[in-house]
Protein backbone atom coordinates (compact mmCIF):
# COMPACT_ATOMS: atom_id res chain seq x y z
CA UNK A 1 0.00 0.00 0.00
CA UNK A 2 2.81 2.58 0.77
CA UNK A 3 5.13 2.20 -2.41
CA UNK A 4 8.43 2.74 -2.28
CA UNK A 5 11.02 3.61 -5.11
CA UNK A 6 14.71 4.56 -5.59
CA UNK A 7 15.02 7.11 -8.63
CA UNK A 8 17.97 8.92 -10.71
CA UNK A 9 15.32 11.62 -12.35
CA UNK A 10 13.80 14.32 -10.50
CA UNK A 11 11.03 14.09 -7.76
CA UNK A 12 7.68 15.06 -8.92
CA UNK A 13 5.77 15.59 -5.52
CA UNK A 14 2.67 17.08 -6.72
CA UNK A 15 2.14 13.68 -8.78
CA UNK A 16 3.32 11.39 -6.15
CA UNK A 17 0.80 13.71 -3.64
CA UNK A 18 -2.19 13.81 -5.38
CA UNK A 19 -2.28 10.09 -6.70
CA UNK A 20 -3.40 9.20 -2.88
CA UNK A 21 -6.56 10.55 -3.45
CA UNK A 22 -7.26 10.38 -6.82
CA UNK A 23 -10.38 8.64 -7.63
CA UNK A 24 -10.70 7.83 -3.49
CA UNK A 25 -13.36 9.03 -1.18
CA UNK A 26 -12.15 7.23 1.89
CA UNK A 27 -9.23 10.21 2.15
CA UNK A 28 -9.21 12.21 5.43
CA UNK A 29 -6.00 13.24 5.09
CA UNK A 30 -2.86 13.53 3.47
CA UNK A 31 0.86 14.50 4.77
CA UNK A 32 3.58 15.00 2.94
CA UNK A 33 7.18 15.57 3.41
CA UNK A 34 9.88 16.57 1.06
CA UNK A 35 13.06 17.51 1.45
CA UNK A 36 15.21 19.48 0.05
CA UNK A 37 19.22 20.06 -1.28
CA UNK A 38 20.45 23.36 0.89
CA UNK A 39 22.51 25.52 -0.65
CA UNK A 40 24.53 26.29 3.37
CA UNK A 41 27.79 27.60 3.04
CA UNK A 42 28.42 27.46 -0.50
CA UNK A 43 27.31 23.92 -1.17
CA UNK A 44 27.69 23.34 -4.97
CA UNK A 45 25.56 19.64 -5.19
CA UNK A 46 24.99 16.83 -3.45
CA UNK A 47 25.61 13.57 -4.46
CA UNK A 48 23.36 10.54 -2.97
CA UNK A 49 25.31 7.03 -2.93
CA UNK A 50 23.61 3.93 -1.88
CA UNK A 51 23.75 0.10 -1.67
CA UNK A 52 21.26 -1.17 -4.50
CA UNK A 53 20.75 -4.82 -3.19
CA UNK A 54 19.83 -3.36 -0.05
CA UNK A 55 17.68 -0.11 -0.27
CA UNK A 56 14.72 -2.40 -1.92
CA UNK A 57 14.16 -4.67 0.81
CA UNK A 58 14.91 -1.38 3.54
CA UNK A 59 12.46 0.35 1.75
CA UNK A 60 9.98 -2.37 1.61
CA UNK A 61 10.66 -3.29 5.89
CA UNK A 62 10.09 0.74 6.37
CA UNK A 63 7.07 0.79 4.49
CA UNK A 64 6.10 -2.36 6.44
CA UNK A 65 6.83 -1.34 9.71
CA UNK A 66 4.48 1.70 9.17
CA UNK A 67 1.62 0.04 7.40
CA UNK A 68 1.61 -2.35 10.84
CA UNK A 69 1.75 0.32 13.08
CA UNK A 70 -1.04 3.31 11.24
CA UNK A 71 -4.33 2.24 9.21
CA UNK A 72 -2.91 4.04 6.41
CA UNK A 73 -4.88 3.98 3.21
CA UNK A 74 -2.01 4.42 0.79
CA UNK A 75 1.26 6.09 0.83
CA UNK A 76 4.73 7.09 -1.42
CA UNK A 77 8.05 7.08 -0.41
CA UNK A 78 10.56 8.21 -3.04
CA UNK A 79 14.22 8.62 -2.35
CA UNK A 80 16.61 10.24 -5.39
CA UNK A 81 20.36 8.88 -5.81
CA UNK A 82 23.39 10.48 -7.73
CA UNK A 83 24.08 14.04 -8.30
CA UNK A 84 21.63 17.10 -7.14
CA UNK A 85 21.94 20.57 -6.97
CA UNK A 86 20.74 23.31 -4.27
CA UNK A 87 16.58 23.68 -4.42
CA UNK A 88 16.34 20.00 -5.87
CA UNK A 89 14.32 17.71 -4.03
CA UNK A 90 16.07 14.56 -2.34
CA UNK A 91 13.04 12.54 -0.51
CA UNK A 92 9.66 12.50 -0.27
CA UNK A 93 7.32 10.96 2.32
CA UNK A 94 3.95 10.73 1.39
CA UNK A 95 1.30 9.50 3.96
CA UNK A 96 -2.65 9.02 3.18
CA UNK A 97 -4.96 8.09 6.18
CA UNK A 98 -8.70 8.56 7.23
CA UNK A 99 -7.48 10.95 10.14
CA UNK A 100 -4.75 13.21 10.82
CA UNK A 101 -2.95 11.83 13.15
CA UNK A 102 -1.91 8.40 12.22
CA UNK A 103 -1.37 10.47 8.52
CA UNK A 104 1.40 12.51 10.58
CA UNK A 105 2.70 9.90 12.88
CA UNK A 106 3.14 7.50 9.87
CA UNK A 107 4.96 10.25 7.70
CA UNK A 108 7.64 11.33 10.67
CA UNK A 109 8.17 7.52 11.33
CA UNK A 110 8.96 6.95 7.74
CA UNK A 111 11.33 9.63 7.56
CA UNK A 112 12.95 8.98 10.87
CA UNK A 113 13.82 5.32 9.59
CA UNK A 114 14.64 6.84 6.40
CA UNK A 115 17.22 8.80 8.33
CA UNK A 116 18.95 6.21 10.50
CA UNK A 117 18.05 2.64 8.67
CA UNK A 118 17.71 2.95 5.11
CA UNK A 119 21.68 2.89 2.75
CA UNK A 120 21.92 5.99 1.45
CA UNK A 121 25.08 8.35 1.86
CA UNK A 122 25.57 11.65 0.85
CA UNK A 123 28.68 13.42 0.09
CA UNK A 124 29.00 17.50 -0.22
CA UNK A 125 30.88 19.31 -3.47
CA UNK A 126 32.10 22.67 -2.46
CA UNK A 127 34.99 24.93 -3.81
CA UNK A 128 37.41 23.10 -1.22
CA UNK A 129 36.51 19.96 -2.50
CA UNK A 130 34.10 16.94 -1.59
CA UNK A 131 32.95 15.75 1.90
CA UNK A 132 30.79 12.85 3.36
CA UNK A 133 28.12 13.58 5.06
CA UNK A 134 28.32 12.87 8.84
CA UNK A 135 25.75 11.14 10.98
CA UNK A 136 23.37 13.33 13.08
CA UNK A 137 22.82 12.09 16.76
CA UNK A 138 19.34 13.96 16.79
CA UNK A 139 18.25 11.47 14.19
CA UNK A 140 19.02 8.72 16.27
CA UNK A 141 17.00 10.43 19.30
CA UNK A 142 13.90 11.30 16.63
CA UNK A 143 14.26 7.60 15.62
CA UNK A 144 13.76 6.46 19.14
CA UNK A 145 10.82 7.60 19.38
CA UNK A 146 9.41 4.94 17.60
CA UNK A 147 11.10 2.38 20.42
CA UNK A 148 12.66 1.26 17.14
CA UNK A 149 16.37 -0.78 17.46
CA UNK A 150 19.44 1.40 16.31
CA UNK A 151 21.08 0.39 13.19
CA UNK A 152 23.80 -1.18 14.82
CA UNK A 153 25.02 -1.53 18.25
CA UNK A 154 28.58 -3.16 18.90
CA UNK B 1 34.29 -17.14 0.04
CA UNK B 2 32.22 -14.18 1.20
CA UNK B 3 31.43 -11.25 -0.90
CA UNK B 4 32.70 -7.81 0.27
CA UNK B 5 31.12 -4.50 -1.02
CA UNK B 6 31.95 -0.68 0.29
CA UNK B 7 30.52 2.19 0.39
CA UNK B 8 31.02 5.95 1.32
CA UNK B 9 34.54 6.77 3.23
CA UNK B 10 34.96 3.06 3.19
CA UNK B 11 35.54 2.40 -0.28
CA UNK B 12 37.33 5.19 -0.54
CA UNK B 13 40.03 4.38 1.18
CA UNK B 14 40.01 0.83 0.82
CA UNK B 15 40.23 1.64 -2.89
CA UNK B 16 37.59 -0.77 -4.60
CA UNK B 17 34.04 -1.34 -4.20
CA UNK B 18 34.20 -4.29 -3.36
CA UNK B 19 36.44 -7.46 -3.16
CA UNK B 20 35.26 -11.57 -3.22
CA UNK B 21 37.91 -13.11 -0.30
CA UNK B 22 38.28 -16.62 1.35
CA UNK B 23 36.70 -16.73 5.13
CA UNK B 24 39.52 -16.35 6.82
CA UNK B 25 40.52 -19.26 9.27
CA UNK B 26 39.00 -18.64 13.07
CA UNK B 27 36.79 -15.81 11.66
CA UNK B 28 33.78 -16.50 13.44
CA UNK B 29 32.53 -13.12 13.63
CA UNK B 30 31.95 -9.72 11.96
CA UNK B 31 33.99 -8.33 14.61
CA UNK B 32 36.88 -11.12 13.77
CA UNK B 33 36.27 -10.10 9.98
CA UNK B 34 36.98 -6.61 10.73
CA UNK B 35 40.05 -7.65 12.59
CA UNK B 36 41.66 -9.56 9.58
CA UNK B 37 40.52 -6.97 7.37
CA UNK B 38 42.12 -4.31 8.88
CA UNK B 39 45.40 -5.81 8.73
CA UNK B 40 45.24 -6.52 4.69
CA UNK B 41 46.78 -2.91 3.53
CA UNK B 42 46.77 0.59 5.01
CA UNK B 43 43.53 1.69 3.27
CA UNK B 44 41.72 -1.13 5.21
CA UNK B 45 43.34 -0.18 8.31
CA UNK B 46 42.42 3.19 7.52
CA UNK B 47 39.13 2.86 6.64
CA UNK B 48 38.43 0.10 10.25
CA UNK B 49 40.65 1.84 12.07
CA UNK B 50 37.55 3.59 13.93
CA UNK B 51 35.47 1.20 14.82
CA UNK B 52 32.49 3.71 16.33
CA UNK B 53 32.06 4.90 12.99
CA UNK B 54 31.35 1.11 11.20
CA UNK B 55 27.79 -0.14 10.17
CA UNK B 56 27.87 -3.79 8.52
CA UNK B 57 24.88 -5.87 7.12
CA UNK B 58 24.99 -9.74 6.54
CA UNK B 59 22.95 -10.92 3.33
CA UNK B 60 21.39 -6.69 3.39
CA UNK B 61 20.66 -6.68 7.37
CA UNK B 62 22.44 -4.68 9.59
CA UNK B 63 23.90 -7.17 12.10
CA UNK B 64 25.77 -6.45 15.29
CA UNK B 65 29.82 -7.10 15.47
CA UNK B 66 29.01 -10.25 17.49
CA UNK B 67 26.63 -11.42 14.84
CA UNK B 68 28.24 -14.65 13.02
CA UNK B 69 29.81 -14.98 9.86
CA UNK B 70 29.57 -17.68 7.54
CA UNK B 71 31.07 -19.06 4.20
CA UNK B 72 28.88 -17.46 0.91
CA UNK B 73 27.65 -14.36 2.82
CA UNK B 74 27.68 -11.09 1.15
CA UNK B 75 29.09 -8.34 3.97
CA UNK B 76 28.62 -4.64 3.19
CA UNK B 77 30.85 -2.28 5.36
CA UNK B 78 29.91 1.40 5.65
CA UNK B 79 29.46 4.20 7.73
CA UNK B 80 26.33 5.51 9.30
CA UNK B 81 23.76 6.30 6.66
CA UNK B 82 23.12 9.92 6.14
CA UNK B 83 19.96 9.46 3.57
CA UNK B 84 17.03 11.37 3.85
CA UNK C 1 5.79 34.86 6.21
CA UNK C 2 2.70 31.96 7.02
CA UNK C 3 0.29 32.98 4.27
CA UNK C 4 -3.56 32.61 5.28
CA UNK C 5 -6.41 32.56 3.38
CA UNK C 6 -10.20 31.30 3.78
CA UNK C 7 -11.89 30.97 0.24
CA UNK C 8 -14.73 29.00 -1.42
CA UNK C 9 -12.80 27.68 -4.66
CA UNK C 10 -11.48 24.39 -4.54
CA UNK C 11 -7.73 24.54 -2.67
CA UNK C 12 -4.62 24.01 -5.02
CA UNK C 13 -2.69 22.11 -2.65
CA UNK C 14 0.53 21.53 -5.21
CA UNK C 15 0.27 24.85 -6.47
CA UNK C 16 0.72 26.34 -2.46
CA UNK C 17 3.44 23.37 -1.49
CA UNK C 18 5.70 24.29 -4.69
CA UNK C 19 5.39 28.11 -4.03
CA UNK C 20 6.92 27.41 -0.81
CA UNK C 21 10.29 26.30 -2.13
CA UNK C 22 9.93 28.21 -5.76
CA UNK C 23 13.50 30.26 -6.25
CA UNK C 24 15.20 29.23 -3.23
CA UNK C 25 17.73 27.40 -1.98
CA UNK C 26 17.99 27.52 1.80
CA UNK C 27 14.58 25.37 2.17
CA UNK C 28 15.29 21.97 3.77
CA UNK C 29 11.99 20.66 4.40
CA UNK C 30 8.73 21.41 3.31
CA UNK C 31 5.58 19.44 5.13
CA UNK C 32 2.02 19.75 3.85
CA UNK C 33 -1.10 18.62 5.64
CA UNK C 34 -4.27 18.21 3.46
CA UNK C 35 -7.35 17.73 4.80
CA UNK C 36 -10.19 16.19 2.70
CA UNK C 37 -13.63 15.47 2.93
CA UNK C 38 -14.77 11.54 3.54
CA UNK C 39 -17.89 9.47 2.25
CA UNK C 40 -18.44 7.94 6.23
CA UNK C 41 -22.37 6.81 6.45
CA UNK C 42 -23.51 7.80 3.46
CA UNK C 43 -22.24 11.49 3.27
CA UNK C 44 -23.43 13.36 0.41
CA UNK C 45 -21.92 16.80 1.21
CA UNK C 46 -20.04 19.10 4.10
CA UNK C 47 -20.70 22.88 4.52
CA UNK C 48 -18.14 24.66 5.66
CA UNK C 49 -19.74 28.06 7.77
CA UNK C 50 -17.41 30.60 9.26
CA UNK C 51 -17.13 34.05 11.26
CA UNK C 52 -16.00 35.89 8.62
CA UNK C 53 -14.64 39.04 10.85
CA UNK C 54 -13.28 36.77 13.05
CA UNK C 55 -11.22 34.02 10.60
CA UNK C 56 -8.98 36.83 9.22
CA UNK C 57 -7.69 37.36 12.87
CA UNK C 58 -7.39 34.27 14.04
CA UNK C 59 -5.58 32.61 11.04
CA UNK C 60 -3.37 35.66 11.50
CA UNK C 61 -3.14 34.79 15.23
CA UNK C 62 -2.66 31.20 14.33
CA UNK C 63 0.56 31.92 11.72
CA UNK C 64 2.07 34.50 14.16
CA UNK C 65 2.28 31.98 16.96
CA UNK C 66 3.73 29.34 14.78
CA UNK C 67 6.45 31.61 13.37
CA UNK C 68 7.43 32.70 16.89
CA UNK C 69 7.57 28.80 18.43
CA UNK C 70 9.63 27.66 14.38
CA UNK C 71 12.39 29.19 12.69
CA UNK C 72 10.07 28.60 9.30
CA UNK C 73 11.19 30.06 5.95
CA UNK C 74 7.79 30.36 4.85
CA UNK C 75 4.03 28.82 4.90
CA UNK C 76 0.48 28.35 3.77
CA UNK C 77 -3.05 28.00 5.54
CA UNK C 78 -5.78 27.88 3.23
CA UNK C 79 -9.14 26.56 4.69
CA UNK C 80 -12.22 26.17 2.39
CA UNK C 81 -15.67 27.74 2.49
CA UNK C 82 -19.26 27.28 1.62
CA UNK C 83 -20.37 23.27 0.72
CA UNK C 84 -18.05 20.66 -0.70
CA UNK C 85 -18.07 17.00 -2.11
CA UNK C 86 -16.53 13.73 -1.04
CA UNK C 87 -13.09 13.81 -2.25
CA UNK C 88 -12.21 17.48 -2.42
CA UNK C 89 -9.54 19.40 0.45
CA UNK C 90 -11.47 21.15 3.02
CA UNK C 91 -7.88 22.28 4.19
CA UNK C 92 -4.37 23.03 3.07
CA UNK C 93 -1.41 23.50 5.77
CA UNK C 94 1.95 23.55 4.26
CA UNK C 95 4.77 24.68 5.96
CA UNK C 96 8.82 24.82 4.70
CA UNK C 97 11.77 25.06 7.21
CA UNK C 98 15.97 24.59 7.19
CA UNK C 99 15.20 21.34 9.01
CA UNK C 100 12.53 18.60 9.31
CA UNK C 101 11.58 18.63 12.94
CA UNK C 102 10.24 22.21 12.54
CA UNK C 103 8.52 21.89 9.72
CA UNK C 104 6.71 18.67 11.06
CA UNK C 105 6.20 19.75 14.51
CA UNK C 106 5.14 23.62 13.00
CA UNK C 107 2.64 22.00 10.09
CA UNK C 108 1.11 19.74 13.48
CA UNK C 109 0.63 22.59 15.45
CA UNK C 110 -1.92 25.04 13.16
CA UNK C 111 -3.58 21.71 11.77
CA UNK C 112 -4.37 21.03 15.85
CA UNK C 113 -4.50 24.96 16.35
CA UNK C 114 -6.93 25.44 13.82
CA UNK C 115 -9.00 22.05 14.84
CA UNK C 116 -9.28 24.07 18.25
CA UNK C 117 -9.42 27.83 17.82
CA UNK C 118 -10.45 29.08 14.66
CA UNK C 119 -14.11 30.04 13.89
CA UNK C 120 -15.81 27.15 11.56
CA UNK C 121 -18.23 24.99 11.82
CA UNK C 122 -19.06 21.20 9.70
CA UNK C 123 -22.64 20.59 8.69
CA UNK C 124 -23.08 17.12 7.18
CA UNK C 125 -25.76 16.44 4.53
CA UNK C 126 -26.42 12.97 4.07
CA UNK C 127 -30.26 11.07 2.66
CA UNK C 128 -31.60 11.57 6.12
CA UNK C 129 -31.08 15.31 6.44
CA UNK C 130 -28.26 18.01 7.34
CA UNK C 131 -26.44 17.18 10.89
CA UNK C 132 -23.96 19.46 12.57
CA UNK C 133 -20.67 18.00 13.44
CA UNK C 134 -19.64 17.95 17.19
CA UNK C 135 -16.10 18.76 18.23
CA UNK C 136 -14.09 16.28 19.73
CA UNK C 137 -12.15 15.77 23.16
CA UNK C 138 -9.46 14.06 21.12
CA UNK C 139 -8.63 17.68 19.01
CA UNK C 140 -8.09 19.23 22.63
CA UNK C 141 -5.91 16.70 23.78
CA UNK C 142 -3.91 17.07 20.80
CA UNK C 143 -3.93 21.21 21.08
CA UNK C 144 -2.79 20.56 24.90
CA UNK C 145 0.37 19.03 23.46
CA UNK C 146 1.53 22.33 22.83
CA UNK C 147 0.57 23.88 25.94
CA UNK C 148 -2.50 26.29 24.31
CA UNK C 149 -5.04 27.18 26.40
CA UNK C 150 -8.33 25.99 25.43
CA UNK C 151 -10.71 28.56 23.33
CA UNK C 152 -13.08 28.79 26.03
CA UNK C 153 -13.13 27.83 30.28
CA UNK C 154 -16.47 28.50 31.91
CA UNK D 1 -26.35 48.52 22.10
CA UNK D 2 -24.51 45.59 21.49
CA UNK D 3 -24.31 43.45 18.30
CA UNK D 4 -24.85 39.52 18.63
CA UNK D 5 -23.86 37.31 16.00
CA UNK D 6 -24.89 33.44 15.98
CA UNK D 7 -23.30 30.50 14.29
CA UNK D 8 -24.38 27.44 13.24
CA UNK D 9 -26.70 25.55 15.39
CA UNK D 10 -27.21 28.71 17.86
CA UNK D 11 -28.01 31.12 14.89
CA UNK D 12 -30.47 28.22 13.43
CA UNK D 13 -32.21 27.43 16.97
CA UNK D 14 -32.28 30.98 17.69
CA UNK D 15 -33.38 31.43 13.87
CA UNK D 16 -31.59 34.84 13.04
CA UNK D 17 -28.25 35.48 12.25
CA UNK D 18 -27.77 37.80 14.84
CA UNK D 19 -29.48 40.98 16.41
CA UNK D 20 -28.52 44.44 18.22
CA UNK D 21 -29.88 45.25 21.70
CA UNK D 22 -29.51 47.16 24.67
CA UNK D 23 -26.99 45.53 26.96
CA UNK D 24 -29.62 44.40 29.68
CA UNK D 25 -29.57 46.46 33.14
CA UNK D 26 -27.42 44.60 35.36
CA UNK D 27 -25.59 42.55 33.01
CA UNK D 28 -22.15 43.19 33.80
CA UNK D 29 -20.60 39.68 32.40
CA UNK D 30 -21.05 37.22 29.01
CA UNK D 31 -22.26 34.60 31.48
CA UNK D 32 -25.12 37.26 32.79
CA UNK D 33 -25.35 38.53 28.95
CA UNK D 34 -26.37 34.35 28.70
CA UNK D 35 -28.76 34.44 30.82
CA UNK D 36 -30.84 37.02 30.01
CA UNK D 37 -30.76 36.01 26.91
CA UNK D 38 -31.77 32.90 26.89
CA UNK D 39 -35.31 34.04 28.44
CA UNK D 40 -36.05 36.33 25.49
CA UNK D 41 -37.66 33.79 23.45
CA UNK D 42 -38.43 29.64 23.43
CA UNK D 43 -35.83 29.42 20.22
CA UNK D 44 -33.25 31.56 22.84
CA UNK D 45 -33.68 29.48 25.57
CA UNK D 46 -32.73 26.25 23.05
CA UNK D 47 -29.72 27.84 21.70
CA UNK D 48 -28.39 28.41 25.23
CA UNK D 49 -29.98 25.79 27.67
CA UNK D 50 -26.62 23.47 27.38
CA UNK D 51 -24.34 26.50 28.46
CA UNK D 52 -21.19 23.86 28.52
CA UNK D 53 -21.56 23.08 24.30
CA UNK D 54 -21.56 27.01 24.45
CA UNK D 55 -18.30 29.21 23.18
CA UNK D 56 -18.62 33.02 23.29
CA UNK D 57 -16.04 35.24 21.47
CA UNK D 58 -16.09 39.93 22.77
CA UNK D 59 -14.91 41.58 19.71
CA UNK D 60 -13.79 38.37 17.69
CA UNK D 61 -11.37 37.45 20.68
CA UNK D 62 -12.77 34.05 22.51
CA UNK D 63 -13.32 34.80 26.04
CA UNK D 64 -14.67 33.22 29.26
CA UNK D 65 -18.35 33.68 30.64
CA UNK D 66 -16.74 35.36 33.51
CA UNK D 67 -15.34 38.12 31.05
CA UNK D 68 -17.01 41.80 31.06
CA UNK D 69 -19.12 42.81 28.70
CA UNK D 70 -19.69 46.69 28.07
CA UNK D 71 -21.57 48.41 25.40
CA UNK D 72 -20.52 48.44 21.79
CA UNK D 73 -18.69 45.70 21.54
CA UNK D 74 -19.98 42.65 19.45
CA UNK D 75 -20.76 39.31 20.93
CA UNK D 76 -20.23 36.09 19.05
CA UNK D 77 -21.87 32.84 20.31
CA UNK D 78 -21.48 29.60 18.91
CA UNK D 79 -21.02 25.35 19.32
CA UNK D 80 -17.31 24.78 20.01
CA UNK D 81 -15.51 25.45 16.59
CA UNK D 82 -15.06 22.05 14.26
CA UNK D 83 -13.08 23.08 11.60
CA UNK D 84 -10.15 21.66 10.17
Amino acid sequence: MIAVRVQAEPIDSAAAISALTAGRDDVGAVVSFTGFVRADDGLVALTLEHYPAMTERALATIAAEAEARWPVTGGSVVHRVGRMLPGEAIVLVAVASAHRAAAFDAAAFLMDWLKTRAPFWKSEERAGGTTWVTAKASDDTAAARWELVPAQSD
Amino acid sequence: MIELVYFAWVRERIGVDGEILPLPPGAATVGDLLDWLATRSPGHAAALSERAAIRVAVDQSFVCFDAPVTDGVEVAIFPPVTGG
